[in-house]
């Protein structure tokens, strides 16, 4: 990794305090992260068997797949959650992470640095208030003076209409509510790239809209992103490329028009038909 | 190291590898009545032994701290060499004096067997034989009973000893007549009668093996206390006569 | 209960309640403070990947809740000096009560840290922290609502337990109904008189605790 | 309520231990349940404000409705798991109860005698295998010989497609599974109404089909049923009338096709439209 | 150790684990067994809607554990005779055990039956079952499960505090102790064998405890 090169992407960063909503690069056609030949296993159970996978900045990747095929082993091990046995990571800027050796510890936490994470159960720490949430990492772990974290925290709470919950714990919010902070709190790290581990299937049908709103609007502005999703028009609309997973593979990848309306392979086809019409 | 001599005190007892440089530290139990209690229940500590151990710290110009814990931990604290001396009541027997030393004895007195009044089928130490007493473990008496072929039951101390007595749980208790003489002082009513007691037991100062020098002097200022009346004296307070010898 | 005996439980009162303030009291609370710090440390090594911290904690958890308390202090206190260690009965009672407390107290915070969902940890990380940041900002103080009610079962015992530290010269609430009853010859009267202290000692510290509770329940539903 | 028209009913369902699988009456136009002017209150929360239903034999009622809107304690009511604070029940054949005095515990009990209710949490016995779960209110309760329980516990079991799974703990059953296994234990009551509180909603996506499969079949057997879901295209299918409750009252009823495609109320179109489409 | 102390360890041992098997283990066995009945009972009284008896249930429970169970024992055995109730010391030593045990356990079991979640209630219910039922078959059983670590810690600290039924004329493990160590006046080394013995009667109940709680894990993934 080149540190240069780091500090030029954080500069980027520092450059947007006034609208800390949009992404940390203009969408362009430079590959962000790139790995390769990821595997890992959970003792006997070999959960992702050799997964490749190109994110270029300003994309949408949208991962599908039935239940255990590995769609969250993926995005941990992109965030650093989880150790891949083999394979290599990289993400432009740095690090670069080869897992047949061993990983230095900085070498992963350089990686969780470059992204964040939006989890299924939100996640939210339920002893601090919003505002809290949110301006934990920016002030604790990336030493941004306090004063500006709960400006931009609060102009990004705005955003996604929940200015006037800051001081609120978070027991106190709707389900749609919590995870539009769950959001907000990834946002305020000013990450390379963001991780949705299905952000709404937790979720009331009709809360589901909010955040899928509050998401798109992301990609649309610019954000680089992975999302691992069970709405499928979601991802029809969002996703630059969306891959299908099954028994730790990649089985099939493309276009979502491509995916949704002529999958190439009989396991997609019969996955979506489960999803679409459930009960025919 | 314990007995590092303070240089501007008289060095007095320097010799004695006392746990604290110039003062007399006494192990008691603080419960016993009318031996070692505190007055008024949670007044000083006062009592016989307290008393004859402050005479003999004062002979031998020594300061006195007691130290207050329960049976058990009395022996321990002595061999841990954090008392230098136990005033309770030890009484001398052949066990003992094969892992302490004793001074000469400052209590001279017989065990009694106490029954409930009325109670005609104890009339001495051989009819305890099948009969159960209480007493508490760490007395010598506990040892007297079982020798008499008596059921033992332990207990804790003379209070509860009576009130099985009293209850009619057990028929009879073995104890020193100075503890029993007290009991009845105190309470006339109490409905207890003594049967039988045996040839006097001796008392003294207990101390840890090594410490030779310090029974010596312990020795000289019981005999010195002895002589000028003192014993004696302390003997009156407690239980209107002398029971130093 | 005679007019004598009413005298006698009147009289005992106050010198009781002395007993608890004065001696009972602090030697709780000052070594169950030093406890919970020890509990924390063996809480962590017992749940630490490494295995022989993780067996030398087992091991002494094992110890001190398999064996009497009574020789614990025993050990401390007439034991140490064979090996050169000679410390007052303060300090002794500290240190095994601590040391005892650490022993209960090491399972109840292992399991409230154990209680706190596995995301806390990963929200933790996946903001940016270290294992340690997340422990003290995210995980302790949501495990600490978890493990007060069990905590306090811990210090009423303490409380109680703390009797024993008559053994090795410690003057407290118990120690001076022993005196007391002794000196009546009523230990019926005077033990039931402490208990009965005791008790409101306890009754105070349930209310603390029930204090406490309601505080750290401020971010939870009820 | 007469204890003859109730043995009739019995009698019905004894006739057919040959198929445990078929509804206890065959479908006709009787009404089976009556609600008159439910109402009831948690604390100062008024949850259902007067609600009036009623439920042919072989009819499938659906519910849906935001969240909080009051289908759960509608449910829940029927079933004698919560005590309205007013109104009118009334089975066919009995229990007759009216709310509004004191409702003897022998009514609420024989109420929730004639429904048995499938939760969105499946509330198996972690502790019981699946035959046990089964025969458990046949046998302790019912007081149904155990070997017949236990031969009807299987033809139901084979015929939802979990006969070998009969003597595994729940824990060991995927969450359509375990659902399946919900139902039957229901079925195993032979109750005249099966209520369904969101029944696939905390499943993952590609399970809810065999979950909606089998109340499908369900429903065209014949059996009585009150649904509460919100898998609309399911409701479409299978409900004979579908009510949309918001803020404790029915706000609309009607035939599904009229429902679904014009609705009469703005409240009803809104909360369809936030589900249907959820991201525009 | 010398010599004359090894042989005085060797000598005791059997004694005071003959002390541990005739007295303390059938002791707190049956004190125990006695004790969970009670506290279900009371954990139940606690959990009802009744306020009387919801009421009675916790002045129970603060009273047992606000006490200390030296004077619980005490009462009972010297106390109870003043009202004409006069128990040997076995009954008393176990009627003071099981109802310290109730009132320890059943806060245990009552959080345990809170834990099981209200749904298996109501599954319960819209099976037919009533409450009663409801609880043995469904509730208990899981409650069981939940409760046996913190009931095993109020079994092992009933083992060691089985000691104090000494006080009350029952010989058990500790007393066996005391006698020998009175006698042979090495207090420091008997109580230390006694402490040894004691672990090792809690080693083999801690391994009694992981049997049962993996018998009762057997539905539960892992
Ligand atoms: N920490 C772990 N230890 C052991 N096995 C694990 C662990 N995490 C995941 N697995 C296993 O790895 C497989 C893939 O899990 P993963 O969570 O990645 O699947 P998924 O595609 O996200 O499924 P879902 O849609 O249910 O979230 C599963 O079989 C799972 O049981
Ligand atoms: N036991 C209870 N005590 C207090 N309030 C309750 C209770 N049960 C339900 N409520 C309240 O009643 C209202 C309606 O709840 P209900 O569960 O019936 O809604 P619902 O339509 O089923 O919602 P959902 O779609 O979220 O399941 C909610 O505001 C809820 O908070
Ligand atoms: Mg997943
Ligand atoms: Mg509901």
């Amino acid at each position: 990794m080149s540190p240069s090169d780091r500090d030029q992407g954080r500069a980027d960063a520092a450059g947007r305090a006034s609208d800390p909503l949009a992404p940390a690069t203009t969408p362009d056609d430079a590959v962000l992260l790139t790995a390769r030949g990821i595997r890992k296993s959970f003792g006997d159970n070999e959960v992702l068997r050799s997964i490749d996978l190109e994110v270029r900045r300003g994309e949408v990747v949208v991962l599908i797949g039935p239940s255990g095929s590995g769609k969250t082993t993926v995005l941990r091990s992109l965030n650093g959650l989880e150790t891949p046995d083999r394979g290599t990571l990289s993400f432009a800027g740095g690090p670069d992470l080869d897992f047949s050796t061993r990983v230095s510890k900085q070498g992963r936490v350089a990686m969780r640095d470059r992204s964040a994470m939006v989890f299924q159960q939100h996640n939210l720490f339920p002893h601090m208030t919003v505002l809290e949430n949110v301006i934990e990492g920016p002030v604790r772990v990336q030493r941004v003076p306090r004063a500006r974290a709960v400006a931009e925290a609060e102009a990004l709470l705005e955003r996604v209409g929940l200015a006037e919950k800051r001081d609120e714990y978070p027991f106190s919010l709707s389900g749609g509510q919590q995870q539009r902070v769950g959001i907000v709190r990834a946002l305020a790290l000013k990450p390379d790239l963001l991780l949705f581990d299905e952000p709404t299937s937790a979720l009331d049908p009709e809360l589901v809209g909010e955040v899928l709103k509050v998401i798109k609007e992301l990609a649309d502005e610019g954000w680089t992103m992975v999302v691992v999703t069970h709405e499928l028009g979601f991802a029809r609309q969002v996703a630059d490329e969306v891959l299908f997973m099954d028994g730790g593979v990649v089985v099939e990848r493309g276009a979502p028009k491509d995916i949704f309306t002529k999958p190439a392979e009989e396991r997609t086809r019969r996955f979506l038909d489960r999803i679409l019409r459930p009960f025919d | 190291s314990s007995s590092a001599p303070e240089s501007g005190d008289a060095a007095a007892g320097d010799d004695y590898g006392l746990a604290k440089a110039g003062t007399l530290t006494v192990a008691t139990e603080g419960t016993y009545r009318p031996f070692s209690y505190h007055d008024e229940g949670s007044g000083d500590l006062v009592g016989y032994d307290v008393e004859i151990a402050e005479a003999v710290a004062e002979e031998l110009g020594l300061e006195i701290e007691f130290q207050e814990t329960q049976w058990d931990a009395i022996f321990a604290g002595l061999e841990a060499g954090r008392a230098d001396v136990i005033a309770n009541q030890v009484s001398i027997n052949p066990e003992r004096e094969e892992k302490y030393l004793f001074s000469s004895p400052y209590t001279v007195s017989p065990s009694v067997v106490v029954v409930a009044e009325g109670d005609t089928s104890i009339s001495s130490f051989d009819d305890l034989a099948g009969k159960t007493t209480a007493q508490s473990l760490t007395s010598n008496f506990y040892q007297l009973a079982v020798d008499a072929g008596a059921n033992v039951e332990a207990v804790e101390g003379w209070a509860q000893a009576v009130a099985l007595l009293e209850q009619g749980r057990v028929d009879a208790t073995v104890n020193d007549e100075l503890t029993y003489l007290d009991y009845v002082k105190e309470n006339p009513d109490a409905g207890l009668e003594v049967v039988a007691e045996t040839d006097p037991t001796q008392s003294a100062l207990a101390f840890a093996k090594d410490r030779t020098a310090l029974v010596k002097a312990v020795d000289e200022a019981l005999e010195t206390l002895r002589a000028d009346g003192t014993l004696a004296e302390i003997g009156e307070k407690y239980f209107g006569a002398d029971v130093s010898e | 209960m005679d007019a004598s005996g009413w005298q006698l439980f009147l009289d005992s009162f106050w010198p009781i309640v002395w007993g608890g303030v004065s001696g009972t009291i602090p030697l709780a609370l000052s070594s169950f403070a030093l406890g919970l710090v020890i509990a924390l440390g063996v809480a962590l090594a017992r749940l630490s990947k490494n295995r022989v911290l993780s067996g030398a904690a087992r091991f002494y958890i094992s110890v001190i809740r398999g064996t009497p308390l009574l020789v614990q202090l025993f050990v401390i206190f007439y034991g140490m000096p064979a090996i050169g260690i000679v410390l007052d009965p303060w300090p002794s009672a500290i240190i095994a009560f601590s040391l005892n407390v650490g022993g209960y107290a090491a399972e109840i915070i292992r399991a409230a840290i154990l209680s706190v969902p596995k995301g806390q940890w990963e929200a933790g990380y996946t903001i940016g922290m270290g294992q340690a940041t997340t422990l003290r900002r995210i995980i302790l103080p949501q495990a600490a609502r978890v493990s007060v009610p069990p905590l306090s079962n811990t210090f009423i015992s303490l409380v109680k337990d703390t009797s024993l530290a008559s053994l090795i010269l410690v003057t407290e609430l118990f120690r001076v109904s022993q005196q007391i009853a002794a000196f009546s010859q009523e230990f019926m009267l005077v033990y039931l008189e402490a208990a009965l202290i005791y008790w409101l000692f306890c009754l105070v510290l349930s209310s603390g605790q029930g204090m406490l509770e309601r505080r750290l329940d401020r971010y939870v539903a009820v």
